[in-house]
């Protein structure tokens, strides 16, 4: 082409090799940020948008109106969930290195979203899920075995081996399948939500997608059927920085935080320090109110990094600096929590050695017990007759025959 | 029993189903106030509330996807989609999600959300309002796809969609929704009063999903299709005189082989219409599955019958559309083969 | 259900029989909102979407910083094509009346929108309608005669049958091809411009949907791209109020302007009076500056009010009042004009009859000239054996087999 | 010549075709920096620049709607869709606009987009990593549908794809990226290297887009397939030590007919295979064309292999997959046949 081109293309600001730069974060000093009523007018509140709500100060005191004045052990309960999510995140990623399971995904680095948001949700509330929400499940009861279990696709996956590892769901825990297409999940919640609405009653959805996934078409279907509707629902961003090798910026957030893509439907958005549990639970609460007392939807950015690989499929030093997630300048959520408790005396270095062993050793047994139930290679097996199962409510007769037939091939 | 013309009664299928079963809701654009763009919904919004006939925004994606999440929250949502050519958007929520989760959460999820929309042209509505995409529907597994041919299928196959656990796409071929067609758009409207199938009970009852109908029995050819090739088949096998048997699908996927199987075995010739594109359309399941059923009766090629493979042209709507010409032509060729 | 609903459900301000009631609507006087540079920051001239940029005033004077000073020869210029528009529209209307035409779209009311834009875009632009644009391919040089051609399915339609009517399509006049399908258009107007961008021209493209359109998932897919590779593109939105017999609400108006839609990516939104030529004009103006400077997408919203039936197909007397839009406070688009040249001098109720009449006559001749190339049931027809070719650059075999077959039977 | 891989081919082609013509982009998620989550793009970012191998947002139907606009604009863009069971949410794009175009305005406006996107399973991928959902657009008129079977021909049609006026829909079995498979996972994997057709020019040639090749001439049987089923088929093939005729179809819309028919009035047998699911699938198309052109000459019912109407599951990929055992089972008995 004779002129050169004038297509903007977003660029993060380091790759490999170059020193991490985070100077595009708007940060803002924990309790700056006002916490309005729940029933302010969403015009009123939009700056929530672009500041940044953050409870846990430089110093791991926590601050400001938005302090949630959680009690100590209420925090070694969470902190315990989310070393809980990075054990068993580590040992899985293991197994699958070893080649025992066939696929993986951590949440390292994100912790503090499902754990903070699961402890501002009351247990009716309906949770659609992402594939980086696994302490969603931890906190609402499903057994680590069961987690496992679904893994391997083994006898007692509760997905009969029909999905990856990961994309767990849990009926009694009230929270929905998890889909490997991306955003399908958002507008599932808010459709839930309207017919809680519709029935009066008072359970609220929430769902959680990535920031590249905010470009997808659904994550618009959900923002304007919950804005029309004014479905009582939470809508959270995990803006972990980047999507497999695209920074945030290819889902259009190099000008305005994620957080304000649902002002122009005047739907309220809040900016969330996502590595700070007592702002995550917060800013939680705060919308679950609204959404119950009939406010309608609330979209939640939680500013956060993927510390990890995308998946185990993926290697992140291929496309971004190495180390980058020691530069990021919210933090660790785990580091942060435990120091938060140590300095209001409520932990020490050793508590927490002696609960990360403890941790390892329930992710162990767990890890033990599963594997009678099956393995990739060593049986008990699924029988694979259950293959033609649950694809309508009945089998219909050209799935039984082709069943027939399938079992008469594999008996040969 | 009264006279109903299609768009009657779809419209007696919802208020029946909304008076009998409070988790029903109707979410469509222009279905609530307005009643529908083609009235099927007329009337109901005043009778059960905004709450429970709601209009929708414009979104087809939205819509589904809004009505599954209704569904995993114990309602039984009925989406209408205008037109069928404006499905495509909810395509994803459709093969994705809505045919898929029971499936993956192993029975632990389900949503019975039935997608209503009308298809099929004749009524002057160019290439973007005259689609019938059944076949792309009828290859997802996990939904069910039905289409009826008259009043009482259409009520009846209504509520059992509605009623039925699993997804539905139920498809409407809107050329017959005021009257029988059988191909000719010179002669003279026929209403559904002339019809036997345009008596319709007010009441509460149901066609089941997964049967085909032989709507005229005869031994010397058996002619497959649904929708509105069902009248111009009969017209068109009255003209040649052929003694042909013809069978109405109604229930796409899952399909009623033997019922198709035991008539061509019986009949040796089969001719299959409908009008539909012909390549990879619906029609090309049905030989494939009818050759393989029926080989050693078969006296001749199985033949079929459909819309031409180019989009639906608004001005050449009757050179496009498969009508009682092309069909008698059909008929004579496969009667003269073997 | 035992349980009342809480759902919000979208009402009107008014149905039939209900005396009209717009006072949802936010208005400003002509000239209080100020006119930024081009190169100004997004985050400081948010405000423009949610003001209401007018020039003419109450008294039909253009005023303030909005106003564009064109000469008065221009404005009687862009009134003629506003009337012939709206005279176009009513003989077609009256012609698919009488069974002439299978259907037809009008932009009664909305006239100001088509002409004023296209008065402030470049012939190199690329436009991208909907089907309410009928001006903008009059402006920009289609024969009245090949709109009709079009309409009629004849031998002279450019859509050689295929489309209904209204779907025109100009090549030469770098107007793409209506689509059926709503909001489609809109991220092919974003390719473009990013496209015109690559190949480091300065034509810029621009692109027009309903309130009720920006629902669909081509909307945000649109303004996802334009704000990730800032590409040289206007999006207009004209809400009109109505999307066939859904009012504005439904599409998530009830709370912030459609303009503001864009603002949490990053992309300004400018709310303008629809029914001001010269508003109209001068925001369009400033948005292909913007964009051919290298400063990226615009939204526009007009404000306007969709004065006639949906479609021939449509009887809006069943949901709203009857004569809602004689109670519009932005009154009607050509009359403003109308006085506003008065006003200044330019123009006088004889003229205007006079102008009007001329008009009548030349739209009147073409339709006569139109028919001479086919009806619906005189000949010319066009052949059907054409309804072939088109599908792919060449006709493949099996295709032309059908061709032969049609041929054949049509024949027999 | 070189050796190369199926994902070294398409890159190849791309190499070939981003030097050649400077209209050519290409657009999709992680396609640029990071050269594509197949490696498919690796380094052509590096050597064309970010504003030809562009990263792109995650939204398929923007991807496709906006190469659309590009291609209006005079460029050649090619969308990877990172796997084909995400091309639903673009579905409305290609059906709407994408195959529309050129025929609604008559040829004034196209869009010569192609779209490339891995599919099939074998890879442990679960039943959103696996699908082959070509029949859904085989019946879309106005664009073309593409499966290569090997190297030599991924690149020959690729570029004949990107070089095509019409929209391609190119679908790439990636569990044959890195070698040829004969459906048995137990045996240890088998390089390109050891294939004639892993030998590939490194220059600019063209296949043509409408001929189904014959990739082993027989006269017992003729088996019509695709895809990885092509691998599988031969060694069946062998297996059963049939004289088959093999025919890897490679264009599935529009479809080289008459060699498949001639084949068949040879050979009088016929077995499709494929990997997507059965009803409705493309198999369907191709038996009932196939009854129709060879019904004289058939001596047993046209037999089709594919993958059970069910979701592609997780845990049983090898018994969902049609292998070699299913492909042998289905020759022994269509030659038992009649
Ligand atoms: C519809 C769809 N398109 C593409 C993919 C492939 N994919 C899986 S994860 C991913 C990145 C998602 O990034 P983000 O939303 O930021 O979530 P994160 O992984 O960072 O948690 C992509 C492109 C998919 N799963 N579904
Ligand atoms: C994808 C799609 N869905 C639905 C329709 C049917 N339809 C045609 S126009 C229309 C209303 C559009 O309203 P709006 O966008 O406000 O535009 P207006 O008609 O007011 O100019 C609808 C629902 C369609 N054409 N395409
Ligand atoms: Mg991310
Ligand atoms: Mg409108």
């Amino acid at each position: 082409m004779a002129r050169k081109s004038r297509l903007h293309i977003p660029r993060p600001s380091a790759r490999p090799g170059d020193k991490p730069d985070f100077s595009y974060l708007d940060l803002a000093p924990a309790g700056s940020v006002d916490k309005p009523a729940i029933d302010a007018r969403t015009r009123d509140i939009e700056h929530l948008s672009s500041g940044l709500v953050r409870v846990l100060d430089d110093k791991h005191q926590a601050v400001g109106p938005w302090n949630p004045n959680i009690d100590a052990g209420q925090l070694q309960i969470a902190l315990r969930w989310m070393l809980l999510n990075r054990i068993f995140d580590k040992r899985m990623w293991q197994i699958q290195r070893q080649g025992r399971i066939s696929f993986y995904m951590e949440a390292f680095g994100e912790e503090a979203v499902s754990v903070g948001q699961a402890m501002a949700l009351r247990p009716g509330d309906m949770c659609f899920p992402s594939y980086r929400n696994q302490a969603l499940f931890m906190y609402r009861g499903l057994k680590l075995v069961d987690m496992m279990c679904q893994c391997l696709s083994n006898t007692r996956d509760m997905c009969k081996g029909r999905q990856l590892p990961v994309m767990y769901h849990g009926k009694a825990a009230n929270i929905f399948s998890i889909s490997g297409n991306l955003s399908t999940q958002y507008p599932h919640a808010v459709g839930w939500a309207m017919a809680s609405a519709i029935k009066g009653e008072d359970h609220i959805a929430a769902s959680w997608v990535g920031d590249g996934s905010t470009a997808e078409a659904d994550f618009h279907h959900a923002l304007t059927f919950a804005a029309v509707y004014q479905a009582p629902v939470i809508l959270n961003i995990v803006n972990n920085q980047w999507a497999i090798s695209t920074f945030q910026g290819f889902a259009g957030g190099e000008r305005r935080s994620f957080a304000s893509r649902g002002l122009g439907l005047g739907i309220p958005g809040i900016r969330v320090d996502g590595n700070d549990l007592l702002a995550i639970y917060a800013a939680t609460l705060w919308a679950a109110d609204r959404a119950r007392r009939g406010g309608g939807p609330t979209l939640i950015e939680l500013v956060t990094y993927r510390a990890g690989a995308h998946s185990t499929s993926d290697e992140p030093s291929t496309y971004r600096p190495k180390d980058e997630y020691k530069s990021f300048p919210l933090g660790d959520p785990i580091d942060r929590l435990k120091q938060h408790l140590i300095s209001i005396g409520h932990w020490s270095d050793a508590r927490h050695e002696q609960l990360e062993e403890e941790l390892k050793a329930e992710v162990l047994a767990a890890w033990k017990e599963a594997q009678q139930y099956g393995t990739m290679t060593e049986g008990p097996f699924l029988d694979p007759a259950s293959m033609f199962d649950d694809i309508y409510a009945a089998t219909p007769p050209h799935l039984e025959s082709q069943r027939r037939y399938m079992l008469e091939i594999e008996g040969s | 029993m009264a006279q109903m013309n299609m768009v009657e009664a779809i419209r007696s299928a919802l208020d029946v189903i909304l008076d009998k079963d409070p988790n029903v809701i109707i979410l469509g654009e222009d279905v609530g106030y307005f009643g529908g763009v083609f009235r099927c919904t007329d009337g109901l919004q005043r009778k059960f509330g905004e709450h429970r006939v709601i209009d929708a925004p414009i979104a087809e994606g939205g819509i589904i996807g809004a009505a599954i999440g209704m569904g995993i929250n114990g309602l039984r949502p009925v989406a209408e989609i205008q037109f069928a050519d404006y499905i495509y958007p909810g395509f994803d929520q459709i093969v994705s999600e809505l045919a898929r989760i029971r499936y993956r959460s192993s029975g632990d999820f389900f949503s019975p959300v039935t997608i209503r929309t009308p298809c099929g042209g004749g009524i002057r509505g160019g290439q973007t309002h005259s689609q019938s995409p059944e076949a792309i529907f009828a290859h997802v597994t996990g939904i069910r796809s039905v289409m009826p041919s008259n009043p009482y299928d259409a009520k009846g196959l209504l509520i059992s969609a509605i009623e039925s656990d699993d997804p539905v796409i139920f498809f409407e071929p809107k050329r017959i929704y005021n009257g029988p067609f059988d191909g000719d758009p010179d002669k003279p409207a026929v209403s559904w009063a002339s019809h036997p199938k345009g008596e319709v009970p007010e009441s509460y009852y149901t066609v089941p999903l997964d049967r085909a109908e032989v709507v005229v029995a005869g031994d010397e050819l058996t002619i497959v299709t649904y929708g509105t090739l069902v009248h111009v088949a009969k017209a068109a096998a009255e003209e040649v005189g052929v003694r042909a048997e013809i069978i109405d699908v109604r229930s796409l996927s899952p399909l009623d082989v033997a019922t198709l199987a035991s008539s061509v075995n019986k009949t040796g010739r089969c001719l299959i219409a409908h009008e539909a594109t012909r390549f990879a359309g619906y029609g090309a399941e049905l030989a494939a599955r009818i050759q393989k059923e029926c080989f050693y009766s078969l006296e001749a090629p199985i033949s079929r019958i459909a819309g031409w493979d180019t989009p639906y042209p608004h001005a050449f709507e009757w050179q496009y559309f498969p009508g009682k010409k092309r069909v008698v032509n059909g008929i004579r060729k496969i009667m003269e083969e073997g």
